[in-house]
């Protein structure tokens, strides 16, 4: 009975969204220069008169070089990038937060103080394997959020990569406890450095998360201002929390 | 200015991570320093925009104060002051609290619809992480499932204002021609997406459990959270869509207010009374600002000041009761102010005259009435009486029933907090201009989208 | 004037209803096929019970005791007598007035009674008490009904306003209910569950001996003077003051002939009589009078 | 002093009393007499037609004015707090709370006095409500039921006032004022009959929930038969005729027979006031057989306060010059008898702690004076003369007479004659018959506690025979009101009460009383005097018989010969099967509990599978209606 | 047929919340639907032919249609990340609810308060 109700709600459920399918222009069919994206993409958000955009003139800037070129507002090879980190930098602060948030939490709710232990020796090919791989990583891991603006990744791929290495420390070696005072200090500092970007920016540009930096050539490492600065640190930040979560579930409370 | 009442608690949380010890006092800190931010940028009178990194809207982030945002950080900033005054309350929650105050300034001031979505997540996340606080882990589950579907069903309702308009600002999809279907899509999601954490019925399953397990979640979440939610409801039924889907709010309102009531009735966890009576008081204030005019938004949310002040002190001194009596029978005998200020903040909460809930009771009703709409005050004053029907049981039983244990000890701080609150219900009994003036000043910047719009989008750069 | 008219009230009761009182032992006794005492009998045993030593069972007793023989004269005194000259009081003589000062009479024997402490009193008094809800209440109804038609509760110009014809003859139905409740009132059987001699030793009066007996039975009398008087003044018409007492004789012959034939009623009993057919003649009588219905 | 000072200054001075109080109760409690007397002085001093603000409210003024029924409403009111002041400052030694006691009094106090100055209705909502907490938070402080009987008597009065709130917005809608006597005048020229009459009736079901008309009288009984002893007496005399007074305000302020002269239903009286009239003479049956069968005496005196609440919506509904004097004299009355009622029994309960009829008996040997106060306050309930009471059951039943309305009557009857019943089950059961042994030490309850008593009674008994000051003051509202402003009815010159069927003279029948009692006590003397049998015997010297009729037995235990309990078995064995309102209110009560345990068991208590299939349904059902 | 994809993924996302007994399963069944929810947002921004949004050297200029919208996959980065957050607390909560009701079954659970 209950699987039937379920059913008939989700079919339902599916049914709706398929409605409102009908409401959104039909897949692939999308007209960017509708969207504020267009101008993420020809990095011409200033020049844009925007009380004119909203009412309908939508200003499409002609066809244009930017790989390579200098002076864009922008300077991050990487659109998706520049959106996360320079357009909307201030969601990427608060998907910091979140994930701050719930590191917390984890801490708070887990409230472990010993290290768990699995009972079993791991492997050889487990142990041995780590040492190999685990610079390896870590370097992998350090090149994803440093060229975050130029290719694919990013802060929290990047750090993702890092705490994966802890989670291998973890698995091969019993003994092996992360130091928590180190991953929080790294943890409360990045996040800390953020932020102080963000007001070093209201200080300077008087907005805050404002690029106060050069932005160089699009494509080059050294461009497009504070965003590998801030991935960096995100990278950082989020390599420490996620390895700061695996301790805590590695971790069990007294008696 | 504005962006620091959120960098700043955001930067102590960040900071007190690594000094655990003094997040109470960093708490404290940043609660203080918002509120001077706050009380040096007095009412605005005008819509203030802030670009986060000089993008300027509807391309980049922008907060927005205005009125309405302004005095929705006011309330809920103060009530973090509160709670921050007393340490022994806050524990080891310090950071969670900054969080979710910076949460919450976050998702009132900005002014676009996938930033309010990301602070809503952080809100839900930090919300359960407190609500989990004394092993009350299950509950706080259902909330993190409740408020992930919620989560999901918001961020849908955005993505659709977003293909519909191209736009994630809210001034700008405020303005844009988007078609009748097409809205119906994007305000029934949002109804659903906000209605869990606005306590619609029946999406407020989770309140019960989170108010009800401990002493800290009902005191911040029934007070500031509660506040933002419900601003959210008011910006984007009122300022954003015009009121369009106000009519399904309006009757999941009213059923809210009926359900929440009965199930107060039959509580015997005094807390979940209590949650249940806010859950009611929620539905009065959704109800009060589906009927969309400038007048019934702010006596709505003058509603809900007074509420949210009554029930601070109410879940103050229950919380503070449940967790140090066994049985609560006759308890206010050992804590006379402690019961002063519960009496007091109960009987506001009914709109007893003298005290601040009779003030925007009245108000509604007469506001309603003016309108024409003579079922809501029926219904308000339904619940009413099912809701002096335990809360006069409560105060009787903790005020005159036989008491059996041993006294504790007396939370001076909080006392103090309470009986002050319960003496400021008084006041606003005497002078409503106190919560009345903002509040309509709210509800008029919450009604007048075109003010929004002109304010949001004409400006280009980003002032302070 | 009036305070003679007043005493002169008082002596005709007292005389007249105690001579009947002997002549009722006497028919009562023939109907019964028994010779019975003289018609003075009752004089006799009055001045006995009078003149012997009696127990007082404390203060409120005796305070009861005055209280219904005040009650009961206070009420005798105002009571017209056929017609306006016999009317003491023509400014008083509202038949609510009437009705509720003789309620004091009775409370106060209910509460010396009840206060000589003896259950046998209280169960009494428990029952006459009920009885008069039975009673009253027909009867007030079709008072009311008169006091509507005729426009007046004053008692003496109902007598005047029935010089074109008897108000029996006008509301028959009336007269008959008004003439059962007055059974009640008399507590002549069917309607005396509340003495019942054999069953609760005489109920009130267990506790009365020698002078108390006496002044009770003097209250008695001033009582049965009353309630005859209300029938006969309110539905017998006016006339000079002989047809009233012949009318009073005639009225008290009645009553006293239907009640040594009849058994007595138990409390539930008397009181679903007197809510069945008496109530609903009543009410069918108030009908007719407000429908213009009258004779 | 202005009335809105005088109201405000009393609130504050409450809270004052409080603190007072806390030092020495007994202080506070003379203080509040000594206020109480101040205010007597006062409200008779003050000039009809005084006006006062209070303030602003929602863009209304808010406004007091001393009319002829505030002074009238406010004396009554007075007469009888003030006496209960006087009580309290022995009586409270047996209480826990007697600072909050003093304090809420207060509080009480200067609530009713606002609602009877008020000249809108929101002012009088408010006092209103300030009434109500006060007396609610005064409630519990009795024994243990009291606390039930708060929560009842909260959620009664409630629903009455929102009833009445829901009325006062509709009458402001549609008349744009909130000012009683706007409204009136607008009313009789507002064509729609079915708004008008839902006004009147929104209105005065604030007045049925408090004084105690049937559908919502069930509180009275649990209330008053369990507040703290002496504020029965508040409750009964004093805080009942809110209600009265709101009823005579939507009858009489609100000329319902010109409002409502196009629903003429019998004799001329509108249909909405012969609902009233119908709820009124319901209340009387209803109290008057619940009475008869109490076996707590106070929950007794309850009931008939229901019956009497019904009496005094019959007199005012009729909105006959008669019924209309009969029924508010009958608050004066009622006030009155229900006072020293409830007070006698707070001195009986002062000193046996029960006040079980079955359990009690015989204290008049112990307590001769609260015995007195007891009779002649029963005397007057029962509506006999020469107390006052018979007054306006007379003019009532006048009026009801006059026009026609048999039944109406006959249920009057019944509940008058009705009364002689229950008013006697407690003056038998506690205060007559035999003594039980552990009452045999009982005192006379001190001075302080009786002398408020007798005063009441002496009030009463004077206006039973001269009853011109109080029915000067009711002509002259009934002027006001414009109900036949040309009949009158007292007519001190003559001595006399004018009815419309025949006439009385007041002092002449207590005259013929007083004459009727001399002659009975010279017959008293001169014949022999009575040797005394001392009903005590037993309790003075173990082993001694009862000197009663016995039927030839030797009865040791005289509680055992003491008939009190089921006084009326006879007549309670016609009705032990009725019908109770009271399990009607249960069950709507416990239906709203059951909901309350559907909504929490259905939504709120559940999985998350539970919640996920809300919000699907939800959205869906959303969807389905907005698509 | 994308759009599809995630609406059918939704769907059987609900589904798994409505009938599984395990709060496990709750917790994937949200991961679920905020996938995709996620997958629905990429598909918005697809244009027909478009490439990822990145500038480089065979890519070097900016015209409309010739890349996909870079916004929903900005938006989806942050949403990822909230699911993360999400399922990392959720996770940690089962630890607890299994420590303290001994199952994290909702017909097994003990000691859950009504």
């Amino acid at each position: 009975m209950r699987r039937l109700y379920a059913i008939l709600v989700g079919a339902g459920l599916v049914y709706m969204l398929f409605a409102f399918l009908g409401t959104i222009s039909p897949y692939g069919n999308v007209n960017l220069s509708d969207r504020v994206s267009a101008h993420f993409l020809a990095k011409d958000v200033n020049s844009v008169d925007a009380s004119k955009w909203v009412s309908g003139d939508k200003q499409i800037p002609s066809k244009m070089k930017v790989f390579g070129k200098k002076g864009f507002e922008d300077g991050s090879a990487n659109v998706v990038t520049s959106i996360v980190v320079n357009y909307r930098s201030f969601d990427t602060l608060g998907e910091v937060t979140v994930l701050f948030a719930s590191a917390v939490g984890v801490g708070l709710i887990l409230g472990g103080t010993r290290r768990m232990r699995y009972g079993r020796k791991p492997n050889f090919i487990l142990r041995v394997s780590t040492g190999i791989l685990l610079p390896l990583i870590i370097l992998f891991g350090v090149y994803i959020f440093v060229h975050g603006h130029l290719t694919p990744g990013g802060g929290f791929p990047g750090g993702t990569v890092i705490a994966a290495a802890v989670l291998l420390l973890y698995l091969s070696n019993e003994e092996f406890s992360l130091n928590m005072v180190v991953s929080k200090s790294l943890e409360g500092s990045m996040g800390s450095l953020y932020v102080i970007f963000g007001l070093i920016g209201l200080a300077v540009g008087g907005a805050f998360l404002f690029n106060f930096l050069p932005n160089g050539v699009v494509g080059s490492l050294f461009s497009a201002g504070v965003v590998p600065l801030v991935y960096m640190t995100i990278g950082l930040k989020v390599g420490s929390e996620l390895s700061g979560v695996v301790a805590e579930i590695h971790e069990e409370r007294e008696g | 200015m504005i962006s620091l009442l959120i960098a700043i608690p955001l930067l102590l949380a960040f900071v007190s991570v690594m000094w655990k010890r003094i997040s109470k006092s960093l708490f404290f800190l940043a609660a203080i320093v918002n509120l001077i931010i706050l009380l040096a940028s007095w009412f605005p009178n005008g819509v203030e925009i802030h670009a986060m990194g000089n993008w300027k809207p509807p391309f980049g982030i922008n907060l927005v104060l205005d009125n309405a945002s302004f005095y929705a950080v006011l309330v809920v900033n103060a009530f973090f002051f509160l709670v921050s005054l007393m340490p022994k309350f806050v524990e080891s929650y310090g950071t969670s609290l900054m969080l979710l105050m910076a949460a919450a300034n976050g998702f009132i001031l900005t002014g676009d619809l996938f930033n309010s979505f990301v602070f809503m997540e952080i809100m839900t996340i930090t919300a359960v992480t407190i609500a989990s606080k004394r092993d009350n882990f299950y509950n706080a589950f259902k909330y993190l499932i409740l408020g992930g579907i919620a989560g999901s069903i918001y961020l849908l309702a955005t993505i659709f204002a977003y293909t519909a308009t191209g736009s994630l600002n809210m001034a700008h999809v405020s303005m844009a021609a988007i078609s009748a279907s097409s809205l119906i899509a994007i305000t029934t999601l949002y109804t659903i997406g906000l209605g869990v954490e606005a306590k619609l019925f029946p999406l407020n399953g989770w309140v019960s459990g989170v108010y009800g397990g401990n002493d800290l979640a009902p005191v911040i979440l029934g007070t500031s959270v509660s506040f933002a939610a419900l601003y959210m409801v008011g910006r984007l039924f009122g300022t954003v869509f015009h009121g369009n889907g106000a009519e399904v709010l309006y009757t999941l309102a009213l059923i809210t207010i009926v359900a929440g009531e009965v199930a107060a009735l039959r509580q015997q966890n005094i807390l979940k009374a209590f949650a249940y009576s806010s859950v009611a008081q929620a539905g009065v204030v959704v109800a009060m600002i589906s009927k969309g005019t400038a007048k019934s938004m702010g006596l709505a949310y003058f509603h809900l000041t007074n509420d949210a002040v009554a029930k601070f002190v109410i879940f103050l001194v229950a919380g503070f009761l449940v967790y140090n009596y066994k049985n609560l029978n006759g308890v206010f005998k050992k804590h006379k102010i402690l019961g002063a200020s519960f009496s007091m903040a109960t009987f506001s909460l009914i709109g007893f005259p003298l005290f601040a809930g009779f003030q925007s009771k009245l108000r509604m009703i007469m506001a309603l009435f003016s309108m024409k709409d003579f079922l809501f005050p029926a219904v308000m004053l339904l619940a009413t009486l099912i809701e002096v029907g335990y809360v006069v049981r409560w105060n009787v039983r903790l005020w005159f029933e036989e008491e059996t244990q041993e006294k504790a000890e007396t939370p001076v701080v909080a006392s103090t907090i309470a009986l002050i609150l319960a003496i400021l219900l008084v006041a606003v009994f005497l002078k409503p201009e106190i919560f009345l003036n903002g509040a309509m000043k709210m509800g008029n910047a919450l009604a007048d989208s075109k003010d929004y719009i002109q304010g949001v989008l004409s400006v280009v750069k980003g002032g302070m | 004037m009036a305070a003679y008219k007043a005493l002169f009230n008082l002596v005709v009761a007292f005389f007249l209803v105690l001579s009947l009182e002997g002549i009722a032992r006497k028919i009562m006794a023939r109907i019964q096929r028994r010779i019975g005492p003289p018609w003075y009998q009752n004089f006799i045993d009055l001045f006995k019970a009078l003149s012997k030593h009696p127990f007082s069972n404390g203060w409120i007793f005796d305070f009861g005791v005055l209280m219904a023989l005040g009650g009961a004269l206070a009420t005798a005194m105002i009571i017209p007598m056929g017609s306006i000259t016999w009317t003491p009081f023509p400014n008083s003589d509202n038949f609510f007035v009437i009705m509720y000062l003789f309620a004091v009479g009775a409370l106060g024997m209910a509460m010396g009674m009840v206060g000589s402490g003896n259950p046998w009193a209280s169960i009494g008094v428990s029952r006459a008490l009920t009885q008069m809800l039975g009673y009253e209440l027909p009867y007030l109804i079709v008072m009311s009904s008169v006091i509507f038609f005729y426009k007046t509760a004053s008692i003496h110009k109902l007598i005047e306003l029935q010089r074109g014809g008897w108000n029996l003859l006008v509301m028959p139905l009336g007269g008959i209910v008004a003439f059962i409740s007055l059974m009640g009132m008399l507590g002549k059987k069917p309607f005396d569950i509340m003495i019942a001699p054999a069953e609760i030793a005489s109920g009130p009066m267990v506790e009365l001996s020698g002078k108390y007996m006496g002044l009770l039975h003097i209250m008695h009398v001033f009582s049965v003077f009353v309630e005859i008087s209300l029938f006969v003044d309110v539905f017998l018409g006016g006339g000079s003051f002989g047809w009233y007492l012949v009318k009073f004789v005639v009225v008290w012959v009645l009553a006293v002939m239907i009640s040594s034939v009849l058994p007595r009623f138990r409390i539930e009993q008397m009181l679903k009589f007197y809510w069945g057919v008496p109530l609903g003649l009543a009410f069918l009588n108030a009908l007719f009078v407000l429908l213009g219905w009258t004779l | 002093m202005a009335l809105s000072t005088l109201l405000i200054s009393l609130l504050v001075t409450s809270v004052i009393i409080y603190f007072v109080s806390k030092a020495s109760w007994r202080v506070g409690a003379i203080l509040n007499f000594l206020i109480g007397i101040f205010l007597i002085s006062y409200v008779f001093a003050l000039h009809t037609g005084t006006t006062s603000d209070l303030g602003t409210l929602f863009g209304q003024k808010l406004q007091l004015t001393w009319t002829n029924a505030s002074f009238y409403f406010s004396a009554v009111s007075l007469m009888v707090i003030v006496s209960v002041m006087l009580f309290a400052i022995k009586w409270l030694d047996s209480q826990k709370y007697p600072a909050a006691f003093n304090m809420f009094l207060l509080m009480m106090t200067a609530g009713s006095l606002g609602v009877f100055m008020a000249a809108d209705l929101v002012t009088l909502y408010i006092f209103w409500e300030i009434a109500v907490l006060s007396s609610m938070l005064i409630v519990p402080m009795g024994k243990k039921e009291s606390r039930k009987a708060a929560v009842i008597y909260a959620v009664m009065s409630a629903s009455g006032t929102y009833m009445y709130l829901y009325g006062a917005f509709l009458a402001f809608q549609r008349y744009g004022t909130l000012n009683i006597s706007e409204i009136a005048k607008q009313m009789v020229s507002d064509p729609s009959t079915g708004i008008k009459a839902a006004i009147f009736l929104l209105l005065a079901s604030a007045g049925i929930a408090k004084s105690g008309i049937f559908p919502l009288h069930t509180w009275l009984r649990i209330a008053h038969g369990n507040a703290p002893d002496a504020f029965s007496a508040v409750l009964s005399g004093q805080l009942v005729k809110l209600g009265s007074y709101v009823l005579m305000v939507t009858v009489a302020v609100i000329p319902s027979l010109r409002v409502f002269a196009n629903i003429p239903f019998y004799s001329g009286i509108p249909a909405t006031n012969y609902f009233l009239i119908a709820l009124g003479a319901t209340s009387i049956i209803v109290g008057t057989l619940m009475a008869i069968k109490q076996d707590d005496m106070k929950m007794l005196i309850a009931f008939s306060s229901v019956a009497n609440g019904g009496y005094i919506l019959i007199g005012i509904g009729t909105m006959d010059p008669m019924g209309f004097e009969g029924g508010v004299l009958h608050v004066f009355n009622h006030a009155l008898a229900a006072a020293v009622i409830f007070m006698a029994f707070a001195s009986v309960v002062y000193r046996t702690h029960t006040k079980k009829i079955s359990e009690l008996g015989g204290l008049i040997h112990k307590m001769p004076i609260t015995f007195l106060a007891y009779l002649f306050a029963i005397i007057s309930l029962a509506g006999i003369p020469p107390m006052s009471g018979f007054i306006s059951k007379w003019m009532i039943y006048q009026a009801l007479v006059r026009k026609g309305m048999f039944i109406t009557a006959f249920i009057a009857f019944f509940g008058s004659i009705g009364s002689f019943l229950y008013v006697f089950r407690p003056l038998a059961g506690v205060f007559l018959g035999q003594l039980p042994k552990k009452y045999k030490d009982v005192k006379e309850v001190s001075p302080v506690m009786w002398i408020p008593m007798m005063i009441l009674v002496v009030i009463s008994l004077i206006i039973g025979i001269w009853p011109f000051p109080v029915l000067q003051p009711i002509e002259s509202m009934r002027a006001d009101f414009g109900i036949a402003p040309m009949v009158k009815i007292s007519d001190p010159d003559h001595w006399l009460i004018r009815g419309f069927a025949g006439n009385w003279n007041p002092v002449l029948v207590f005259n013929l009383f007083l004459i009727g009692f001399i002659i009975a006590y010279i017959l008293y003397t001169m014949f022999p005097r009575s040797k005394k049998v001392d009903l005590l015997a037993p309790h003075k010297e173990e082993g001694t018989p009862i000197n009663i009729y016995t039927g030839g037995e030797y009865i040791y235990t005289p509680e055992l010969y003491h008939y009190n309990t089921k006084f009326y078995a006879g007549f309670e064995r016609m009705y032990e099967k009725h019908p109770s309102w009271e399990k009607v209110l249960g069950m709507l009560a416990k239906f709203f509990h059951d909901l309350g345990e559907w909504v929490h068991g259905w939504f709120f208590r559940p999985s998350p599978s539970a919640y996920a299939f809300w919000v699907s349904l939800t959205i869906l059902i959303v969807f389905w209606v907005r698509w | 047929m994308v759009y599809a994809i995630s609406i059918i993924l939704i769907g059987i996302g609900i589904y798994g919340l409505m009938t599984q007994k395990n709060l496990f399963k709750h917790l994937i069944s949200l991961s679920i639907i905020d996938t995709a929810v996620n997958i629905f947002i990429i598909a918005t921004g697809y244009v027909e032919g478009g490439k990822a949004p990145i500038y480089t050297k065979s890519l070097p200029n900016f015209a409309i249609g010739k890349f996909v919208d870079p916004l929903p996959q900005a938006l989806v980065l942050t949403a990822i990340v909230i699911g993360v957050g999400t399922l990392a607390v959720g996770a940690s909560l089962l630890v607890r609810i299994r420590e303290k009701h001994s199952s994290i079954d909702v017909e097994n659970m003990k000691g859950v308060e009504e």
